[in-house]
């Protein structure tokens, strides 16, 4: 594959860098294939707006910032105006549906699904969500392997939330099956 | 109860500018009269008639989010 | 209802500070002093350093100067001794003040120049993300004392006072009533004055020492802030972790500004 | 009141003609800290300042000295500094805010010999590169010297009036030399010296953006205290003052730092020229060193070498297009240095191949005689 | 004992894999003070220290942290500090120490948009000259630079050696995309990193001289502690350690500390050659725009353009020959920073006009595209 | 008679100090003070800035680093961390440790690290040729404190102790036995430790002040330095004008270096 | 006059620099030539060796420090030893005669004469020996005129000290002339 | 008075650097016996039989010129 561009947005908080980190790890250390996450912050290195891209390819990735989207995660309205317009042609665009209620006009996928909601129903917590949603991702975008997802994961989340980690990925692979199903 | 209270007792008008509330829950917690309560990350106002316009509220809010009148 | 809107700029609202930091209510607090005081906007100038805390610069509708890390009071000291007519405010940091900005801070208070420092103290560097500041307590956890902090902090009012403040106080935003009461003092007093003030970041400091909500660090500050003259009937064991506020220290002594005019006015005299 | 000085003709060291300088320009505002040798420009203002009421700080390191001096400028007086290489060096992040925040203040540098504490009673060139590049970040620079006490007189009322109009600090890089050699200067009455001020707002409060640059690329700021209420700040704003995280905003903010330097150049830079016309052999000298090379010039002439001198007097923005419009019609370039060719290499740069360059260097603290530039030149010839 | 990364294949911030290269390269001092966007450098050290008995300490400011750094060093441990473009200008005058007392250390910038607090998350390559000339007096400078996380790593240990070589701070230059971008990096087993330790004396305590340089340009300085009693001064000294008012002296000292570097320069420059040998034009790239110059040159010879990239992992000293060499056969120069041109100046200045040099400047706080140089060098075509 | 030579660096000598200059004075007790203690030399390291006081590093002979401006505590910091077993000594004046230093100064205190640092205090900057000091007192002239100084002075000793100092103790060079045994003791603490000895500058501080003369200098110091259990028993009118000399703080707390070391060893526990 | 090039040599304490920056005030601001004064310290500004160089001209004076002396003045054995050397041929040396025992060999007058004990015995105060020193250096020199040197001498030295200074001037005059005669 | 006093007191060995000695005075000032005295500018010793080794004349020179032994 040459050259694969995901963008995670968001405000601070939601997770999304972790995240971002976790989807990086599975492909290039699980997977063995490239990838380079990147983030930017608000002003110094707080709060705010977040974004986090990672970028996935066979070869050399030389530029770390991605530059036409293939898929773009937005949880939040003011992330999914500002970014869409990044996404290329044919590309995939994945939105909490309670959050963001306007879709920007463009020629890509979108798939609406309340991704914080599923977290704090469906899992049980809310800081959850940013795995939901790599679980989301893996199943829309077939670009990194579900075993090495698990294992990033495991990998990277605190002590004694392995179980609700994974409950929160299986969660969002499933949701993700049945966006792709229709 | 009626009696020694003014009659002209009027309910107080709470705002909040829910662009600006942060939703961190100061106001919500420290109301002596649990008027304020949390809704979809925001403050909302629940029981309006038992606010007794102390304006703990609004001295609090770090996000000059509730005003009380 | 107090209208803090007309001395705030709203175009720059919501501010920055994550929800449920403490810089908000100081910044209301500080707010409700001028308007009290009738300081005219025009001739109030708040400086500021780097840092969370030093943001409140943006916010106010006066003259306002954010400056480098750790220096705003010297840059102060320059406006104040330029035009002393100028009442000058400095909002800073625990880190902006104590740490980088230490030796300004112990000088303006030898000078004893008649600036107003509000130092924001909420134990870390909260712009940064969280490391380890002069006042973060013994044991804290910051992202750079991720065993728990082994220095022990700074008494920033004792400093001051050591340091010849002629006004030092102590205050927190749960008591934020009070704490306008000691701004408005500070402001009014000739001289260098200090308020400390306890103003929580949930983000960088509670999120690492068990303390994530705003509300549980509210409710420590409300639990632990104990007033000088109640804190004084205290027994020792009482006092274990408890912090003092209010005013800590009042004296009267000459003004640098005011010491420097006499000298000119002699010239004059002489010339 | 006149000055009691004004219209004297007095003996004076260089530091202390700059102290005077820097009174008949309107400079009102001195915070220092003491360091060999630049250290008698702030003594002289301690007791002179109090006769005309301008105020004098010794604060407590050269940091907060800065501070001290934007902080002044900000409330509409003219403030100045001055310090030596170490000093220099400790500036650098506040005087890298005063550029950002384009706040007008003037910056002396009586150059000791360096690295680090060095020969602090000797002279040297060596913070010519730094005066440029001491400060984190791309921003244009303003940056003077003068070869003796008549000429720093003159040149630190130059740099206030250059600083307030391109508001910016603009720095004054001296010399051990010229800042303790006494000699004869003139003081004019403070009357007839030309005082540029800053300009202030021609539009009410309400109207008022601080950094909008009615004239394309230099900004009005308000005197502090005068009703115009706005913000200052070292993070890249816009128009406003405040904070920005707009692209493009901070694009044309960093790009107008710079720019605003170039499109004025030609105000900016002056140059003294000695015998260039008939020149085969240009010596480039500024300082200090212009004295000697001005000796040597003669010298030459006598032994029949056709010697000319170009003096800079304001080293950045450097002249480069002077200095390239004598590289065709002359054989070699000289230019002697107390560093290791700092300059040099500028005039490199300028002369795009046409003329060779020859450098004569001098880093032990002596000052560099007529002799040795003529020797240099006649190596050449 | 291994190290529990050692040997281990990772996912790193490229700040990660400088802290992981200080250890590797056996570095167990760190002092610093937060920064964004270096301040995960101190924080993983915080970390990882104490595990291995190394020594993390915040200082009160970036002052204390160099200061801190140097006495350290003196004691024989290898020693670093990280920050940004504020502090790295806060850090100058003690820079300027350490290269005048010939004091090894490892000083990091990771670069962000400037001047003054300017952009603090955003990328730029804006104190690259500051680097060269940023502290007070004239010396020799050493600065490296990276691309990639583990090109940091490995980076990160030459500076330690190249430090340690010619006794000196060694700055190492990143930027924020290099420092916050998170990639694979392989961590070697530690036993089998390239490791220069400083040499110890040879003679007896009794003839022992610090500053004698028995290889002729390089001290030997012996850790405190070992029974070597000697002085170290940031004034000009002589050979014993102690100043000097000897002009002979003063001039050998400040004239060898920039001839070290001079001289050594084949062994300290190193580049990265892509796609030369035919090149018609050359990009001139280093650090996180070398990234995208690479992705550049592939695109240029896909459209039959013949682009060659030449990366600086080395960019004090500069390669001056090394880029004169290309300049005679190539059509032109394409230098693309994220600054105003200030490597460019180099470039110019190393090509004596033997081919036209064109820049490409962005300064908006966004990272130069390959698209951007695809477009500059279709320009120059 | 001591046998001063053995210590110091013989050719080095005479010294650049002024005829009647006290730093000379300290050199010595400082000298006696290891001596008695038995310090091995090669494991003593002097730290200095820069002044005439740090000027002392050129001439003892052991470790000696003659830092910038101000910045010795900080350099000092790093040799003792990096290696706690060397005993490092600081020798600084009122202007490197107060002024540009005073940062240093008040963090080392705070973190309490084993350093020992001796502040000759002349009231001056001598190097430079005599400005105005943070210690200079009121009315005092200097060359930029032209018609007598108008700041209030710092008390060295009493700011050491609000940060953190664990030993303080205020010493002079009349007094020279009393001075060894105070760098006795506060070498032997284990914390930070500071002596301010009171060192006459005849050139630049005494010739502006009617004191040009090193013998009244020295008189004056005789005459003013009053023991701390005199002084204590002094009325307040006697003790207007008088000096408190002798240890003035001498506490036990944890030693900086010492924490750094416990926490790697749980490391290794951990590990 | 082309260029004459004075140094006055000693010991920090002795006053020289005033007594340089005196005649260079004499010459430039009261006989209206040029006159150009600069000076040597030791480490940092403070004590040691001291050395003042006076530089006068009808011309342009551009390099401001002595390259060959027209006239050395010593108060102490190092500085004369040290600077004797940099005598033009046929240059004028004038030392304390108690001070300095050994005079360098060289092509230069020397004059010999107990400059402190004037001061100190026929004046009555060790502080005016460089105004003594002053007075033999006009009478000896023929530089600067006595006048220009007594308004000098007047504008610089503390109120309440004036007599005793013309007393010096006016004993070095005497000194100096004899020394010439003699 | 000779009694009391051992037979044995041998004069002081009072030595003075004169390189070093910067003439402060200081030690003359001082000497409790009035034994020293200056003379051209460095101190000599006047009345040595009269020095008791007190040793505050060596304690108190800054200029490490004069001892007693
Ligand atoms: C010279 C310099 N050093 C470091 C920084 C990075 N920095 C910005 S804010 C800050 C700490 C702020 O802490 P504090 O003053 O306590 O304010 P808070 O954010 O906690 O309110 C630091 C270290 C900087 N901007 N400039
Ligand atoms: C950064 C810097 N600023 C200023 C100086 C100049 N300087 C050298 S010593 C000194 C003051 C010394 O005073 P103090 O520490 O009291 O020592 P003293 O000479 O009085 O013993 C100053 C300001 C310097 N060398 N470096
Ligand atoms: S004003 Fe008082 S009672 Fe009313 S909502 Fe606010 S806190 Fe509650
Ligand atoms: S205190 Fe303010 S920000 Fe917090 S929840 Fe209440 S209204 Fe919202
Ligand atoms: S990081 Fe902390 S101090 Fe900064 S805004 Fe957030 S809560 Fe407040
Ligand atoms: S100037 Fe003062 S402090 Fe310095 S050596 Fe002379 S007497 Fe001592
Ligand atoms: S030892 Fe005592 S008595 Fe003898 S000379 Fe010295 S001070 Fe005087
Ligand atoms: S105290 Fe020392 S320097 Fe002073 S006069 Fe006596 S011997 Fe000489
Ligand atoms: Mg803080
Ligand atoms: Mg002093």
């Amino acid at each position: 594959m040459e050259r694969y561009e995901i963008r995670l947005s968001g405000s601070g908080g939601q997770g999304l860098i972790l995240a971002g980190k976790i989807l990086a790890e599975a492909v290039a250390i699980y997977d063995r294939r490239n990838a380079v996450q990147t983030q930017s912050y608000g002003p110094e290195a707080r709060g705010g707006a977040s974004r986090a891209e990672v970028v996935i390819s066979d070869g050399e990735i030389d530029y770390p910032k991605a530059m036409r989207l293939d898929l773009l995660l937005s949880l939040t309205q003011v992330s999914c105006t500002k970014y869409a317009g990044d996404l290329k042609k044919d590309g995939i665009l994945i939105v909490d549906s309670e959050a963001v209620t306007e879709i920007p006009q463009g020629d890509f996928k979108v798939y609406r699904t309340p991704i914080m909601e599923i977290a704090v129903e469906q899992v049980g917590k809310a800081v959850v969500a940013n795995i939901v949603a790599l679980g989301i991702m893996t199943a829309i975008s077939g670009v990194v392997s579900e075993e090495s997802m698990e294992k990033a994961i495991l990998a990277r989340v605190p002590k004694g939330t392995e179980e609700l980690n994974m409950k929160a990925f299986r969660m969002g692979l499933e949701t993700g099956r049945s966006l792709v199903a229709g | 109860m009626a009696e020694g209270q003014p009659a002209s007792k009027e309910l107080a008008i709470i705002r909040v500018n829910v662009e600006w509330c942060k939703g961190c829950e100061i106001c919500v917690a420290f109301c002596p009269k649990d008027v304020l309560e949390m809704e979809g990350g925001k403050v909302t106002v629940a029981r309006l008639e038992e606010c007794t316009k102390c304006m703990l509220c609004e001295l609090r809010c770090p996000d000059f989010a509730i005003t009380v009148e | 209802m107090f209208d803090y809107l007309t001395y705030v700029r709203e175009g720059n609202f919501p501010h920055i500070w994550c929800s449920g930091c403490g810089h908000g209510i100081v910044l209301k607090s500080f707010i409700r002093a001028i308007d009290k005081l009738g300081i005219h906007r025009d001739e109030a100038v708040m400086v500021s350093g780097i840092g969370c805390s030093s943001r409140t610069a943006g916010y106010v509708d006066i003259n306002t100067l954010h400056t480098t890390h750790g220096r705003a009071i010297a840059f102060a000291t320059g406006v104040k001794f330029a035009n002393p007519k100028l009442h000058v405010i400095v909002v800073t940091g625990d880190g902006d003040a104590t740490a980088i900005g230490g030796n300004h801070y112990i000088h303006a208070a030898r000078r004893n120049i008649d600036l107003t420092v509000l130092i924001y103290n909420n134990y870390i560097y909260g712009m940064t993300g969280g490391q380890v500041s002069p006042t973060t307590p013994r044991g804290a956890r910051a992202s750079t004392s991720p065993f728990g902090n082994i220095e022990p902090p700074f008494n920033i009012s004792g400093l001051a006072s050591a340091a010849g403040a002629s006004f030092v106080a102590r205050g927190d935003v749960y008591h934020a009533q009070k704490l306008e009461k000691l701004i408005t003092q500070a402001i009014q007093k000739k001289g260098f004055s200090v308020v400390e003030v306890l103003s929580p970041c949930p983000t960088a400091y509670g999120r690492r020492n068990r303390m994530a909500s705003p509300v549980t660090l509210m409710e420590w500050l409300r639990d632990n802030c104990i007033p000088v003259k109640k804190y004084e009937k205290m027994s020792e064991e009482e006092r274990s972790g408890k912090i003092r506020t209010g005013v800590l220290i009042d004296i009267e002594k000459p003004e640098f500004t005011e010491e420097y005019r006499k000298l000119v006015d002699s010239m004059q005299v002489r010339g | 009141m006149p000055d009691r000085y004004a219209g004297r003709t007095m003996m004076m060291q260089g530091n202390q003609a700059c102290a005077e300088g820097a009174m008949a320009a309107g400079c009102r505002f001195f915070a220092g800290y003491p360091i060999t040798p630049s250290s008698e420009i702030a003594e002289w203002l301690a007791l002179r300042f109090p006769e005309v009421g301008g105020k004098f700080i010794q604060m407590e390191d050269e940091i907060g000295a800065m501070g001290a001096v934007i902080g002044a400028s900000l409330t509409g007086v003219k403030a100045m500094t001055a310090t030596s290489g170490p000093g220099f060096s400790l500036k650098q992040e506040n005087i890298g805010y005063a550029a950002m925040a384009e706040v007008p203040c003037v910056v002396v540098d009586v150059q000791r010999g360096g690295p680090s504490t060095g020969m602090p009673t000797l002279p040297s060139q060596m913070d010519v590169q730094q005066a440029r590049w001491g400060a984190h970040g791309d921003h244009g620079v303003i940056a003077l010297t003068a070869s003796s006490a008549q000429e720093t007189f003159e040149q630190t009322i130059r740099a206030f009036n250059l600083a307030e109009t391109y508001m910016m600090p603009v720095l004054l890089l001296l010399d051990e030399i010229v800042g303790h050699t006494t000699e004869r200067i003139v003081i004019p009455d403070w009357d007839t010296v030309e005082r540029i001020d800053r300009k202030q707002p021609e539009v009410p409060p309400d109207e008022y953006l601080p950094y909008r640059c009615p004239e394309g690329l230099i900004p009005v700021l308000a005197n502090f205290g005068t009703g115009y209420r706005y913000n200052i700040t070292g993070l890249c704003h816009n128009e406003t003052g405040f904070p920005t995280n707009n692209k493009q905003e901070n694009e044309s903010l960093v790009i107008r730092l710079t720019e605003k330097i170039v499109a004025h150049r030609n105000e900016i830079i002056r140059l003294k020229r000695m015998m260039l016309d008939d020149a085969d052999i240009v010596i480039f000298a500024y300082g200090t060193v212009a004295r000697s090379a001005r000796q040597a010039v003669m010298e030459c002439r006598e032994q029949g070498i056709k010697a000319g001198l170009l003096e800079a007097t304001v080293l950045w923005p450097f002249p480069t297009e002077e200095v390239y419009a004598l590289a065709g019609s002359v054989n070699a370039f000289v230019v002697p240095e107390l560093n290791l060719g700092q300059m040099a290499r500028e005039v490199e740069l300028a002369v795009r191949c046409a003329a060779p360059v020859h450098r004569l260097n001098r880093v032990d603290g002596d000052p560099i005689t007529p002799l040795q530039i003529l020797d240099a030149v006649k190596e050449v010839v």
